[in-house]
């Protein structure tokens, strides 16, 4: 298990290959990667800053892969997320798990995905020609980590 | 007892604090406590902390509720709803 | 929209890449790669071969993803299907589906792996210490694919 | 009328066929009479195609249930349940 809080790009592909490559019990690998778009609620958005919670964001994520591995029969799971300055079309995030089966895999890279959107110390604010804003939380995405169906 | 603060987002925007070191009475805290002890500094801190906007906060980087006990030596956060993903 | 029969590898970095780049529009890249385990139901794999109906696979995994297009709201989609003669840890299968939003390019990725599952026409046999078998086909399969209620 | 025949997996291994042409009386021909006409040549024939077996089909390219209608000119695919992925 593996948590990279980062300024730079990541190579996807490498890191999703490291998850299985020499492992003959993994039959499914499944991966998330979030991407910034060039528009949000409607708003043009020409550049994206990410603050985070040096400290705390390492200890929530490596909580949210273990919360997945006490749930589901997983063998790896990785998660990477940028800070700093992005521009449209750059990569965000990547959460990528392996595990014998597909249900299982498919389940634990959502449910982490729905957790670090709701728990994980990250802010953005986009840069618009209105100018700069923080983006507001959204409620679908408490729905969304609510479906999980655990406590806070 | 001493605490330290951080601040993050929207807050440390408008509070123009990032962290401070916090001396407080010897006695039971909360975080809904402490929210109103800083609210007293003057308006734009009564705005942030107990006004419409949410505010989440963590204690030793756990992320915890309004009646949540502060300690000497805690490490508090103050911060909006997380946005990232 | 793309699908590939092939007996080569892939790269699945590259694919996923391809599935993103230049759409600014892109929030949400969901994959699954399909790999080949060196046990399945307590045999011992020591290689699989996999037979497919030409012309009708490509077609069915053609379908599979326009059924997901109709169902949600996604850009983007890849179906990349390896055949014939796979060792343990080897690629089989890699499905990929990009979006502005994470929930439904999740729900599209899984969609098109239950149906391939069940749906698109390719057979496995594994080579075992006592001897070549076909794999028979699980009905977890199609309880996954029944999840999605639609008609045959 | 002349239909053609593919068979897959266990089947094309077992009944030693993986393709032919097949001349049928001109008669309403569904897979299920397909399937009893064929089954006629023999033992393995029955098994595979009448036994225990689950056996879908195929006509030009779409999955099909047994009261599906064959006409001249159809490719008609008879396998195992599928087991890609």
């Amino acid at each position: 298990m593996t948590v990279r809080i980062q300024t730079e790009d990541f190579d996807a592909g490498f890191e999703i290959s490291q998850l299985h490559k020499n492992h003959k019990d993994i039959g499914a690998v499944v991966s998330f990667i979030g991407l910034v778009r060039d528009m949000n609620d409607g708003d043009a958005v020409s550049q994206l800053t990410l603050e985070h919670y040096p400290g705390m964001t390492e200890k929530s994520l490596a909580s949210i892969i273990n919360q997945a591995k006490a749930r589901w029969n997983i063998v790896e799971a990785l998660i990477i997320h940028r800070v700093g300055t992005l521009q449209p079309s750059d990569q965000i995030v990547l959460v990528t798990v392996s595990g014998a089966h597909r249900g299982e895999a498919f389940a634990a890279c959502e449910f982490m995905m729905d957790y670090l959107k709701t728990e994980a110390p990250f802010w953005k604010k986009e840069a618009t020609p209105q100018g700069e804003h923080w983006v507001e939380a959204k409620s679908t995405d408490d729905a969304a980590r609510e479906r999980w169906g655990m406590g806070k | 007892m001493i605490i330290k603060l951080f601040y993050f987002a929207r807050l440390k925007e408008t509070l123009k604090y990032s962290t401070e070191d916090l001396n407080l009475p010897d006695e039971p805290m909360t975080v809904l406590k402490l929210k109103a002890f800083l609210a007293k500094r003057g308006d734009v801190w009564g705005e942030m902390l107990m006004g419409k906007l949410k505010v989440r906060a963590a204690i030793n980087h756990e992320l915890v509720d309004d009646n949540a006990s502060i300690s000497n030596g805690d490490e508090v956060a103050f911060f909006p709803p997380v946005t990232g993903g």
